[in-house]
């Protein structure tokens, strides 16, 4: 990925989280969340993890915020008064949130900037995806399975309407 | 030589199973009481005549020693309970057992129709008990068990009507300034146990040379030990500044007032001075203080007998003016004769009281000099016995009086530690004495009877039981100046051999009585209003004298208010505010910060959510800047 | 090429508008999303580290967090609605009755 | 570099009690779908039982060689197996104290009991880590079925609120666990935790320290250190008591199991570390203890001391040292018993629909019922740290590491905060025992299973105070296994 | 055998009296009596089985009991501890017998309570391992927080929450030293250990010691009570049932004095000659404070309160005289005010039950009305007032005689406690039992029945018996107080106290 290719994009993916911190209607910052999703799976492309860039669009740009729009809409939830608290507040939250990514940046960045070194023959293809997954991350999926089954009762138990 | 002879004990112990025997068996058998309670006292005056005997055999330095058990023993201090009889004690115990049983026997009459008599004996039993111990002591803080026993003993029994508060205060100020003086005696002790390590008195003696060189914080022992302990005796025997109890304690029904404010327990401190003779000699100091304070306790209790109007209180201010005398004696270093007037004021001033009692038991009560008068002829026994009382009292040869006083007056100019200026101020008192004993003889037994119509009709001698010990003690009186009292005493408290007063000086001693006695007599006697006109031309003088110079007033606003403004300091304003509000305050202050991070807790998540960011940012500082 | 720092520093920043969100919108399904955001920042520094050491831990560790992410959503949105239901309302401010 | 599966396989006992303790979840899910019970007594009964087995198992390890299995993920060495068998024991306590409260509050029975049964097996997951995505996923397995457990009073708001705050702020706390995690594996090219402490070992390097700081928060969360404890009041407080047990003994084991996982791995050396913790750890025990002082309501307080707690718990870290770390397990241990009874007392309180957690409705309850007083005395004081119960041979122990390690001002500031507490704990006693109290109670009787477990609980925690050398012995060898 | 069954069996009665019907309250009163003879029996046979004229622990008793710490269940007996452990068991059997009066409420677990409490004292006094004493110590405070706070008075819960804490302040920070001194022995012989002799043998510098000494006399100070340390004393008695204040002043206190003699001093010697001014001139503020505050009081157990104050003042001044004639006087005083003291609250108690006040404007002119009572009240008002031939006295003098040897000045000031003691006490027994009787309802007041006086008579010959047989006591504390006073001595000479200046 170019500088120019990379700089473009950062843009645009930083505009569309702003967007959807700022906007006042949710339904739209679901929108700008979607397009967020979509544009960092471009960088995913860039880095050559393809098959993390279908998953992005398939699993969290399709499946996650479609739940999200869901439940706006089901909730048919009004638009805030304001969208921001006082602006002493925004202030403040702004030089966290800003010292907060000055200090991870700091921190990422005092290493010495090399750039990437090539990467083997079928990198970040699913049959090497899956290897791993099912060996050296075999813990690990099978908790995912356990997370999702949590997932599934909670969401039954708190959603259904009589036990 | 010390002879151990075990039952001396018994001296002690008739009187104290008189206690046991009054407090389990008075209720039931009330009329076991008059036969008890003199009778223990009767049977410990045997014991001591039976050891005044032995002793009287063993020769002339000997002592007898009943080594009862170990008290104390700690490290080095070995307190024996030990009594000890030589010729000194042997005096004070048989004053003690032969005075208190004649008041005792005087008692029974005297408290007949009292419903607390058992009470009355338990404590007077229980005094006599304490006395004992006192006199008897081989043992500086036995002899202090006594010293406060006796003091106890006087606080009950001033407040023995307890249902006047007024009496209650007076014992309660007995008490307590008694315990000032104590205060001073401990500490008394305590240098003597830094210094020699005992509290025997026999070895307090034996080791005067240590005693004579050590120093304690640059002052020599001696005087300290002296002057401390003589705190003690201005507590007991009522001296300057330490005498206001004692007019007071006249509070107490009478028998008490003879006995323990007269005859012996206010002697205590002339005693213990005496006894300790071989201190207070390596302290010429301290004996010159003692006779200076003797000399003007003698003069100021005189001045304000004069004033008097309770007959009791003349009495008891003329005890304090007699216990100068003594200390007087004490400390121009005549201890010998100090002991003699002891011995013959506790005679003659015993019988005062009982004669004052037995007026009032006449009089129903009535103890104001104004309201009496010509009771002559009503009351012949006490009449005459009171008597001879005054003119002992006064001074007047041969009776008993003039030859004790006139021993410590003299002394005063011609002993080892002679005062002239006290001597000077000696028979001033006595010229001083002869004019209120005068007067009061005078108010009370001649003219005529100024009482009411009711109490004039039931005017009355006392019974015999009352009156025998008056006689008794009358013969005493008269006859007791011619003991060989000082040369016993001087077996143990060390010869003096002065030459005698010349006959001049008797002659203006007995020219001061008579004089005395002569001015009441004009005063009082012939009718006329002298003493009025007199008395108004003083003017405030003589309401300063009446009002006893308010010493008692300046103690109040010197010692008594700021102590008790100090303890409500302490109880209004430290406690509560300084040292709690303290604590409460750290208390609140932990509340207070807890309350405010508590207001943290707004409930708002995005508020929490701050937080963890605020958190994890220092977090990150930290990592990153270190 | 661009070196690795450049992707930190976009998840860094993204992460930062993440954490933004969620402390400045009132309405929680928003907040939820600038969670969503957050995660996805992270997402992004794996596949960076992953591409820079040529292994694929990091896309896997994706995959993990995609189904946390799932999990999360399912979970949260149930409590949205439970919310909802109960009060009529998704402002962060108003579900206060719990404090001090 | 990787493994075939088959290799994988081979340290397939290092899953052995997590596993059980699926499996029994899933049996209790299939218990309550055959078994159409409302009050869904089987899934309990499945619950207590299959964990009684856990227990077993995990005891018939405990002397087995360490197993570091499945690439590395996870490990089976006593540590692990000692924080199995807390959660287990909290588990088993938890549900125990529930049967009654979940009838009463209708419930759903079923799915409460699967779900603190999964939340268990996270659990076990957390304190066998072996890497940070299992830790990761772990905690998660754990906090969605806590998340969702805290909100299943459905009609009650309180309920539904502290589901929400909790949930919100531990997704949030996650996304800084997970970039922490990202950092370290940028750092160390792996999320294994010995590839951490090898990277450690070499020095310190900024994105590390970072990775590690972050981690450090999102751990901070679930134990409720200062300032990542705000949640904790208030969903302690809005969930269901019998869940507010269950998160105070569970959640907090399990946090702490990780963190130490974690901190034995990257927190050296210690004294580039010791002042961050030694800062944590006072101002948890402060904040905490401040707080709990001014509250009314006993469930409330009870937060606020879980967070004081905490605080004191972190005391075994700050040391640095095995035995600050056997310490800190003897803690949880301590913690669990007393915690059990104490928010016991509160269930045996309440009746169905009323919420009885003031101090005022606890008027005279100690002399009426003497078993809940005694509970609740015995408890009270563990918590304050009287001697002769676990609370104060868990503190000794706490503070002789601190001063083995040279922290003598730390172990000074916590007896002054235990001060304080004795205030607040002893301060329920003052309701109980010294006003007169008229509110009729249900009999503690008619609550079998709940009565058992208090007074259960009640003498484990007397017991622990009297004789607590067996438990210290395990936990100091639980410690040793970790280096 | 035998100190374990002393310090048990109080436990073991308590667990079987909570196992017992709480009905009829006669049986539980008359079991609780019974459970409180046997402790007393057990100490009565430890007096016996004591053997004088030797300064070491007697009947020692070890077992194991968290070997990873070294701590260890390890008791003994010495001088210092003996007698205070019989008046501990001899107070608790008349207490439980007192309560036969004034408890009526909740009466069962009264009496457990008081059997708990009497283990925690006995366990504390005869712990010869730091740690267990540390138990014991707190064990003492939970009994008597309900008790001030079940049965106590009016304000009972502030009195009782501000004992509990003021205790917990200065003990918490004992515990912190405590576990210092287990930690010194691990890095002096490799395994930690709290031995009372293993801690004996550390050498600790001079500024370790000041710390440690600062916070171990910090937890006794308070107990005491020092001033300004007092002020939760006269709350704490105020509002606790009778027994509760018999004990309190009778045993509790003593706990703080004990625990300077027994622990400080031989630990720390010194910082405690160091600090001995100090403590000196606090204990002389309190004799005096405590007295002076005393005479303002109108509530009598108040006023008896704050005279615990001024008498605990003078066995702090026998302690830190660290002479062993004041030691052995401050050890003998500690027993006469646990019997003066705690026969003045039974007596104060005793009129409570009849009148429920205790305020001295109530009463007045009561000896007309109850002789016995006057008299009992003022034998021990006596003997607490340090009347020669009565047990205070002998204490006192030994402690002022002693500490006036090397500390004149402070025993000077001291004296004058005993004047003020006359003050307050006497202004009490004025009030109460002398004036008139006025009030209807003092009139028809009851004299003490048979159970009163067998309560209050074993306080009156102790009075007694130990004012004129005090060398009995005195030859079996002397050498104990000789040997706990030792190391003081030692560390006494100028070149160690010297030397203390210096860092460490």
């Amino acid at each position: 990925m170019s500088p120019l290719v990379f700089v473009v994009l950062a843009a645009l993916t930083l505009g569309a989280a702003v967007a959807v911190v700022l906007n006042r209607n949710p339904v739209y910052s679901a929108l700008a969340l979607v397009s967020t999703l979509a544009l960092l799976s471009c960088f995913f492309v860039g880095l050559e993890a393809y098959l993390v860039w279908a998953l992005q669009l398939v699993v969290y740009a399709g499946a996650i915020v479609v739940l999200f729009l869901f439940v706006i809409m089901l909730l048919n939830v009004q638009r805030e008064e304001s969208v921001l608290p006082a602006p002493g507040v925004v202030a403040g939250v702004g030089v966290g949130a800003g010292l907060l990514a000055l200090g991870v940046a700091h921190a990422v960045t005092r290493a010495p900037a090399v750039a990437m070194p090539a990467v083997a023959e079928g990198y970040g293809s699913p049959a090497h995806l899956a290897r791993r997954l099912f060996t050296d991350y075999l813990v690990p999926f099978e908790i995912t399975s356990v997370l999702l089954l949590v997932a599934i009762v909670g969401a039954v138990v708190l959603g259904k309407r009589r036990i | 030589m010390v002879i151990t002879v075990p039952w001396l004990r018994w001296i002690v112990l008739f009187p104290a199973l008189g206690v046991l025997l009054h407090l389990l068996a008075g209720r039931r058998w009330p009329r076991l009481v008059p036969w008890a309670g003199p009778g223990v006292v009767g049977l410990a005056f045997a014991v001591a005549v039976a050891a005044v005997v032995r002793l009287a055999g063993a020769g002339d330095e000997a002592a007898l020693v009943d080594p009862i058990y170990r008290w104390i023993q700690v490290g080095a201090l070995d307190v024996q309970a030990a009594l000890r009889v030589d010729w000194l004690s042997a005096i004070m115990v048989l004053v003690v057992t032969g005075i208190g049983f004649l008041i005792h026997v005087y008692a029974v009459g005297y408290m007949h129709d009292d419903p607390d008599r058992t009470r009355f004996f338990v404590y007077l039993n229980l005094f006599v008990t304490a006395m004992l111990v006192l006199v008897l002591a081989d043992n500086l803080l036995v002899l202090f068990v006594g010293w406060e026993g006796v003091g106890l003993c006087s606080y009950l029994l001033i407040g023995f009507w307890y249902r006047e508060t007024a009496n209650a205060d007076a014992g309660k100020k007995a008490f307590l300034v008694n315990r000032i003086g104590d205060a001073g005696f401990l500490l008394g002790l305590f240098v003597l146990v830094k210094t020699l390590g005992t509290l025997e008195i026999a070895a307090i003696e034996r080791q005067a040379a240590t005693l004579a060189e050590a120093t304690l914080g640059g002052w020599p022992v001696p005087l300290v030990v002296a002057l401390l302990l003589f705190v003690g005796a201005t507590g007991k025997s009522a001296q300057i500044p330490l005498y206001v109890w004692l007019p007071d304690a006249m509070a107490g029904p009478t028998p008490v007032s003879a006995l323990i404010h007269a005859a012996t327990m206010v002697t205590a401190g002339v005693y213990m001075i005496a006894r300790l003779h071989a201190v207070y000699a390596l302290a010429p100091a301290a004996l010159g203080v003692v006779a200076f304070i003797g000399a003007a306790t003698a003069l100021l209790a005189a001045l304000i007998a004069l004033a008097q109007t309770d007959i009791k209180r003349v009495l008891a201010y003329s005890t304090v003016s007699q216990l100068g005398y003594m200390f007087l004696g004490l400390g121009v270093g005549v201890p010998g004769a100090a002991v003699f007037h002891l011995v013959t004021h506790a005679f003659f001033k015993g019988l005062l009281f009982l004669g004052a009692g037995s007026v009032i038991h006449g009089m129903g009560g009535e103890q104001d000099m104004r309201k009496m008068g010509g009771l002559r002829s009503h009351m012949p026994v006490t009449f005459a016995t009171m008597l001879v009382a005054t003119l002992a009292i006064a001074g007047v040869p041969p009776l008993s009086g003039f030859f004790s006083k006139d021993e410590i007056l003299w002394g005063a100019f011609a002993g080892p530690h002679a005062q002239p200026v006290a001597g000077v101020i000696g028979y001033v008192v006595a010229a001083l004495t002869a004019f209120y004993m005068g007067r009061l003889f005078i108010l009370t037994f001649l003219g005529t009877c100024r009482a009411d119509e009711h109490t004039r009709h039931h005017i009355h001698e006392s019974p015999a039981v009352m009156t025998v010990p008056l006689v008794v003690l009358a013969v005493l009186s008269a006859l007791g100046g011619f003991l060989p009292i000082p040369a016993l005493a001087e077996r143990v408290v060390g010869e003096h051999h002065g030459p005698h007063a010349p006959l001049g000086v008797l002659a203006l001693a007995v020219a001061l009585a008579v004089g005395g006695l002569a001015v009441a007599w004009r005063f009082y006697g012939t009718g006329g209003d002298l003493a009025e006109r007199v008395a108004r031309a003083a003017g405030p003088l003589y309401a300063l004298v009446r009002d006893k110079f308010r010493i008692d007033e300046l103690y109040a606003a010197v010692v008594v208010r700021p102590l008790y403004a100090l303890a409500d300091l302490g109880a209004r304003v430290i406690d509560p505010a300084v040292i709690d509000g303290a604590a409460d305050g750290a208390a609140a202050l932990v509340r207070r910060a807890g309350e405010r991070l508590r207001r943290m807790q707004s409930g708002n998540v995005q508020h929490y959510a701050a937080l963890l960011l605020v958190g994890a940012l220092g977090l990150l500082g930290y990592v990153l800047t270190r | 090429m661009v070196p690795l720092s450049w992707y930190l520093v976009l998840s860094a920043a993204l992460f930062a508008i993440g954490v933004a969100g969620v402390l400045l919108r009132r309405n929680l399904i928003v907040v939820f999303m600038a969670i969503e955001l957050m995660l996805n920042a992270v997402n992004l520094s794996f596949v960076a580290f992953a591409r820079q050491l040529g292994a694929e831990d990091g896309q896997v560790i994706v995959f993990f967090v995609m189904a946390v992410a799932a999990a999360e959503a399912g979970v949260g949105l149930a409590i949205f609605i439970q919310l909802f239901r109960a009060r009529e309302t998704l402002q962060a401010d108003q579900v206060s009755t719990l404090r001090w | 570099m990787s493994a075939s599966v088959a290799n994988v396989l081979g340290g397939w006992p290092a899953m052995l009690p997590s596993l059980v303790v699926v499996g029994v979840a899933l049996l209790a899910m299939t218990v309550d779908l055959v078994w159409r019970d409302p009050d869904a007594d089987g899934a309990a009964a499945t619950g207590v039982v299959g964990l009684g087995a856990a227990i077993v198992v995990i005891l018939s390890l405990w002397g087995s060689q360490p197993v570091h299995g499945l690439a590395g993920t996870l490990v089976l060495d006593r540590f692990a197996l000692f924080v199995a068998l807390l959660v287990c024991v909290a588990a088993v306590l938890s549900i125990c104290l529930s049967i009654e409260y979940v009838r009463e509050q209708l419930i759903a029975a079923g799915d409460y009991y699967v779900l603190v049964l999964l939340a268990t097996s996270g659990m076990i997951l957390m304190g066998a880590a072996g890497d940070l995505v299992v830790v990761f996923l772990a905690l998660e397995v754990m906090s969605v079925a806590v998340y969702v457990l805290a909100g299943m009073l459905r009609g009650d708001v309180r309920s539904n609120e502290a589901a929400l705050k909790y949930f919100l702020l531990g997704a949030f706390a996650s996304g800084f666990l997970l970039y922490g995690i990202a950092l370290v594996y940028g750092a160390t090219g792996s999320t294994r935790l010995d590839a951490l402490a090898e990277a450690v070992a070499k020095g310190p390097a900024p994105m590390l320290l970072g990775g590690v700081a972050l981690l450090l928060v999102g751990f901070g969360f679930k134990v409720a250190l200062v300032p990542f404890h705000a949640w904790t009041p208030d969903v302690y407080e809005g969930a269901p008591t019998s869940v507010t047990a269950f998160m105070a003994v569970g959640v907090k084991a399990a946090g702490f199991a990780a963190l130490v996982r974690v901190a034995a791995a990257a927190f050296e050396p210690v004294t580039f570390w010791q002042p961050l913790l030694w800062t944590l750890a006072v101002a948890t025990m402060t904040v905490g203890n401040a707080c709990a002082l001014v509250q009314t309501s006993v469930k409330r307080m009870l937060a606020y001391s879980s967070i004081a707690h905490a605080g004191y718990a972190l005391i075994g870290l700050v040391a640095g040292t095995a035995e600050g770390v056997g310490a800190l397990l003897f803690y949880l241990v301590v913690y669990t018993f007393m915690n059990v009874g104490a928010f016991g007392v509160l269930l045996a309180l309440g009746r169905s629909g009323e919420r009885n957690e003031d101090l005022g409705d606890l008027a005279g309850v100690g002399l009426r019922h003497p078993v809940l007083g005694v509970v609740m005395t015995v408890c009270m004081l563990s918590l304050a740290g009287m001697p002769l119960t676990a609370g104060f041979t868990g503190k000794f122990y706490l503070f002789s590491a601190a001063l083995d390690a040279g922290c003598v001002w730390l172990a000074v500031i916590a007896v002054l905060n235990s001060l304080v507490s004795v205030a607040y704990y002893l301060g329920v006693l003052i309701p109980m025992y010294m006003r007169e109290g008229t509110r009729e109670l249900v009999p503690p009787r008619a609550r079998p299973w709940l009565l058992g477990t208090i007074v259960l609980a009640a003498v484990m925690t007397l017991v622990l105070g009297i004789d607590p050398a067996g438990t210290m012995r395990l936990a100091a060898s639980a410690a040793a296994s970790l280096r | 055998m035998l100190l374990s069954l002393t310090v048990l069996t109080p436990l073991i009665g308590a667990l079987l009296l909570a196992a017992l019907p709480r009905e009829p309250v006669a049986g539980v009163r008359r079991a609780a009596f019974v459970f409180s003879l046997v402790p007393l029996a057990c100490s009565l046979a430890m007096l016996g089985a004591f053997a004088p004229g030797t300064a070491d622990f007697q009947l020692v008793e070890r077992a194991e009991w968290i070997p990873a710490f070294g701590i260890a269940y390890h008791l003994g007996v010495d001088g210092v501890s003996l007698f205070l452990v019989v008046l501990t068991t001899v107070l608790t059997a008349i207490v439980v017998l007192a309560g036969f009066g004034d408890v009526h409420r909740h009466v069962k677990e009264y009496y457990v309570l008081f059997l708990v409490l009497e283990t925690g004292m006995l366990g504390a006094l005869l712990a010869l391992d730091v740690f267990l004493f540390y138990v014991f110590w707190e064990v003492m405070l939970v009994p008597m927080y309900l008790l001030i706070g079940i049965w106590g008075g009016a304000r009972r819960v502030y009195a009782t929450v501000k004992f509990v804490l003021f205790t917990m302040a200065g003990s918490l920070l004992m515990l912190v030293a405590a576990v210092y001194l287990g930690w010194k022995v691990k890095v002096a012989t490799g395994s930690w250990g709290f031995g009372y002799d293993a801690i004996l043998a550390l050498g600790l510098s001079p500024r370790e010691q000041l710390w440690l000494f600062g916070a171990f006399a910090l937890a006794f100070a308070i107990k005491v009570p020092v001033f300004p340390l007092h002020t939760w004393l006269p709350d704490a008695h105020t509002e606790a049932p009778t027994g509760g204040s018999v004990i309190l002043a009778g045993v509790l206190l003593k706990m703080g004095t004990y625990g300077f003699l027994r622990f400080a001093f031989p630990f720390f010697p010194d910082a405690t000659v160091v600090t001995a001014p100090l403590f000196l001139t606090l204990a002389v503020v309190g004799i005096v404070y405590g007295a002076l505050v005393a005479v303002r009081q109108a509530d009598m157990k108040r006023l008896v309160a704050y005279s615990s104050v001024s008498h605990l003042g003078f066995v702090m001044l026998g302690l830190f005289a660290l002479d062993h004639t004041a030691g052995a006087g401050a050890v003998y005083q500690m027993l006469n005010h646990g019997v003066s003291t705690g026969g003045l609250f039974l007596l104060v108690g005793m009129l409570y039950e009849r009148r429920h006040t205790r305020l001295l404007a109530e009463f007045g002119g009561l000896w007309a009305a109850v002789p016995g009572y006057a008299v009992a009240l003022l034998v021990v008002l006596l003997a607490s007032a340090g009347l020669p031939g009565l047990n205070g006295f002998v204490g006192e003098f030994l402690i002022l005689a002693g500490s006036f040897q090397r500390w004149p000045w402070a025993a000077a000031a001291a004296t004058s406690g005993i004047i003020l003691g006359a003050l307050y006490l006497l202004v009490m027994y004025q009030r109460v039992a002398f004036g008139p009787l006025e009030r209807e309802e003092n009139r028809r007041l009851a004299d003490l029945d048979r159970r009163e006086i067998a309560v209050i008579v074993p306080v009156i010959a102790l009075c007694i018996a130990m004012g004129l047989f005090p060398t009995p006591f005195l030859s079996r504390i002397e050498p104990s107080v000789e040997r706990m006073l030792a190391r003081v001595e030692r560390a006494g000479t100028p070149a160690a106290v010297a030397h203390l200046g210096s860092p460490p």
